[in-house]
């Protein structure tokens, strides 16, 4: 093939996507709504992401320090509990302070009081770890200190929490396989129907003696072309949902923690426009496979 | 020998025996009329001698070579040096009579300059000069059928299979396709056209073929057989 | 009178002027033959007369009534009293032969013991007994017509039309074909019939409509015109 | 049209899917699809609607008792609770309990001891709602009578959960709402890229003397039998998935509070088949509309 045979084929592309208006309409509809819940979804799935990732960023170790412990050795002991592996910060909260929060809990009973000033809880440090998976690991690590008296950080319900999250990353990340296979299917379906109306002019073009790779470059540019507008179109519609969405989030529960737009447009556009270009060329390239024994 | 067969047999698929070894010689240059009843195999043999189909039983040969061998590219070379027109048309639909009749140089790469120009000359030539704009599907059954021709000879092709080209045409139009295919066949283009018309081929006075169910009982120069 | 025109002229989309102030009558029981070269307007004609497209201007009646003007229900009844062979034949892809045929009594809500009856008996009228069973798609060209002219007779209709039904028929079948119109015609049926068959139109000696650039240019009892 | 018109137009839609072989796939495909997302997504839908309500059951107010009250008025007061609007159950936590739960809390130091018997800790009742919109309300009646000290029920944390769990429905639905809009319109497009390959037949129909009726009926028809296949389909992949999605969450997060396939699987089963009814016959009916005016 000569490469200025392109100034058929390219040209060819356009004026059979117009011939055929609204099947081109069908095939872009379908690709965009495909790839809308494509991206919808992905986005639902990155934000639960985030928001897991925030929980399990906010759990906490408390070590109780052992009564026995001198306060001038709590830094010491402080430094040691920061040299573990996977421990990320670590803060002190004395028992005065403990004292004070378990007064709210109780609905303003004075404790200090009753106690006569006598404060039989222990000092202790709340220590965060780098990641989820440190948590056990630190907790065991700071339990072998001596002057540590014992270590919690709720361990039923972390466990919990973490295998929760993990959850539902892996459910949302089977659900965007699925989509991705139901968009690529449906996109092949719809090429290759409109392959299959179109197969009598495929017949004539082998004919008159067009090769293989002239008859099958329009419809594989035809199929980029629908695939590249209705990512675009998807992409619009995405992000005009994602601000709505944002702005409705941020009215009812602010607490939740959302990506920005901002951040995440370009992942969205690159990604949404290759898929569509992809799909729209494969899902050619698989009907023509079929479409073009002549 | 340009075209020939050897014992070629077609048994379509449903069982129909179409053809019945048929054994024939078309020297380049030939003008040779292909005549026979309604369903007597006239299309078959030509769909077998452009590669549409192939003989189940003999061997379709042009220019000495076995068809059915040819590789992916030599079928596409062989398709290029011969023009086909179909009993039904096969034209483009939605398409322009330019885009129809442009497709067969644009696939055999010509240059735009040399399209634009041969386009509208054969189209002239087949009695529809400035009709080129018009979506195909507008044209009458007969103007549709000059189109195919025309989309046929327009590459010059070295063989011109043509299926009852005159099937849709009154008299006079018929007269002057035929004017047209003796200038082509001037030119060294070898030509098989079947066709029914009696009265054309008593005229012409050229060799004529002539099948009946499927058999080859005729092949004489001068006029209608049956 | 059955059939009457009355200055009636269609331009086409494209501003193609196809018919010019067609004035025309056509009794009850009449066999026409509508003659003229390709593109002169017939199919456009017989478009207009079973009503595929409206006139532009002027009207056309069929039994007094201004077809125009019909309802839903009432086109519907014309149509199920027209018989249409049309010149692309218009037949059912990938539906077999009995369909096709059949079609066109289901349609009219005929009950299945006179379908089975009936179809195989106007298949053998046309030639094609016996092949009921067959995807049309793979018949030849001629047995593609024929299918089409069974599909038309086969309800008995008080009109045929029908758009150069010979177009791929050889002179031996042809002539079976029309001895089958003249029955039909015997039968009551009024056919009015496109074609460019000189030789066929000469023997005929019927009523001759010619039309020439959409005027129509003769109309008279005899042989071809032009 | 006569009834027995129909011992034609019935076979002549069996026949056709027939002929149109592998476009009746693709039309079955994309119903499937579309439908086994929808009820995806509904079944997530309603599994975290139902996990949000049992969160929401478990939200207690906690009834600090007034000191100043002796333990022989508590059932009476239990009874005054138990007799407000849109209170559920009470139960009484004594503060020996609340103590030996705060020990825990503290990583089993002996408060028992350090406070010399002294438990300086309130009796309360923990008071559950019929649901969580009177959780409020229940909250302030319960302030109001006399021998209640202080009520708390978590509050900031308790709005912040229902919040989360009404937005999580809102996106749900909205959701399903979006998937069912993109899968009538696939299947519409569909089926009307079925009915464009064979515009020429409705065409021949025409001319024949068909009604319209006759000619719509087997598409309609046709419609309906692809919808119902295709909802058939989807339902059965449907049922496999949850089932194996059940079987994991049990495994992994047995927590979280999945609906059982044997309580769900009717209405799956008929939502779908409806929906595929509706959406074939619905597909057809558009594509008709604008492929058979004549
Ligand atoms: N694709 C096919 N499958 C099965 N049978 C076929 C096929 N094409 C043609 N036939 C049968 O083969 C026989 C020869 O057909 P062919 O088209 O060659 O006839 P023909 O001479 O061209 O007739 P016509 O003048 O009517 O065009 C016919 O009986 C026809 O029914
Ligand atoms: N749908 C259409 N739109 C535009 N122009 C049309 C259309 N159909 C026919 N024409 C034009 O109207 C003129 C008459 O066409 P018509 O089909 O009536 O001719 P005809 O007499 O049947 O010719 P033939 O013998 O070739 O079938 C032709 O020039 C044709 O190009
Ligand atoms: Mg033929
Ligand atoms: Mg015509």
């Amino acid at each position: 093939m000569r490469l200025y045979s392109f100034r058929y084929i390219i040209p060819q592309a356009f004026k059979s996507l117009k011939l055929n208006g609204w099947m081109t309409f069908a095939s872009i509809m379908t690709i965009s709504i495909t790839l809308f819940l494509c991206a919808i979804s992905w986005l639902l799935v990155v934000n639960i992401d985030a928001n897991a990732q925030q929980m399990e960023s906010d759990v906490r170790v408390s070590a109780y320090i052992s009564q026995s412990i001198s306060s001038e050795d709590y830094s010491a002991l402080k430094k040691e509990i920061e040299a573990i592996d996977g421990v990320d910060q670590v803060e002190f909260v004395s028992k005065a302070q403990g004292l004070s929060d378990l007064e709210k809990r109780f609905g303003g009973v004075n404790l200090e009081d009753t106690l006569g000033g006598n404060n039989p809880l222990p000092d202790r440090f709340s220590i965060s770890a780098v990641n989820k998976d440190s948590v056990n690991s630190v907790a065991k690590a700071v339990k072998k200190l001596t002057g540590i008296d014992t270590v919690r950080y709720g361990e039923g319900s972390v466990e919990k929490l973490f295998a929760l999250t993990d959850t539902v990353r892996k459910v949302g990340i089977t659900l965007i396989i699925l989509l991705g296979i139901a968009a690529i299917t449906l996109v092949a379906m719809t090429i290759r129907l409109t392959v299959f109306a179109r197969r009598k002019e495929i017949m004539v073009m082998k004919w008159v003696g067009a090769t293989n790779a002239f008859i099958r470059l329009p419809f594989l540019l035809e199929g980029v072309i629908l695939g590249v507008i209705g990512a675009l179109i998807a992409v619009v519609l995405v992000f005009i949902c994602y601000n709505y969405a944002g702005a409705y989030v941020a009215g009812t529960i602010s607490f939740v923690y959302l990506l920005k737009l901002g951040d995440i447009w370009l992942n969205i556009l690159g990604f949404a426009v290759l898929a569509g270009l992809l799909m729209g060329a494969f899902g050619s390239f698989i009907s023509l496979i079929k479409g073009l024994d002549v | 020998m340009l075209i020939k067969t050897i014992n070629v047999c077609k048994v379509y698929k449903n069982g129909l025996e179409a053809l019945k070894n048929i054994n024939l010689e078309i020297d380049g240059g030939e003008f040779v009329f292909l005549t026979g009843a309604s369903g007597a195999g006239k299309s078959t043999l030509i769909r077998l001698l452009f590669r549409e189909e192939l003989a189940t039983t003999g061997q379709v040969l042009i220019s000495g070579r076995n068809i059915a061998r040819l590789s992916q590219r030599e079928t596409v070379r062989l398709r290029r040096n011969t023009g086909v027109v179909f009993q039904d048309f096969r034209l483009m639909e939605r398409n322009t009579v330019f885009d129809n009749v442009a497709f067969a140089l644009k696939a055999v790469e010509r240059s735009w300059e040399e399209i634009r120009i041969r386009v509208p000359q054969v189209l002239e030539k087949v009695g529809l000069g400035g009709r080129e704009s018009e979506n195909v599907m507008h044209l009458s059954g007969g103007e549709q059928q000059r189109v195919a021709v025309a989309r046929a000879i327009i590459n010059h092709p070295l063989i011109l299979f043509a299926d009852e080209p005159t099937g849709d045409l009154d008299p006079n139009t018929s007269l002057e396709l035929m004017k047209l295919f003796e200038q082509i066949n001037n030119d060294g283009t070898t030509l098989l056209i079947a066709t029914h018309d009696k009265e054309m081929v008593n005229r012409m006075h050229r060799r004529v073929l002539t099948l009946n169910g499927g058999k080859l009982v005729g092949d004489t120069v001068g006029g209608w057989q049956l």
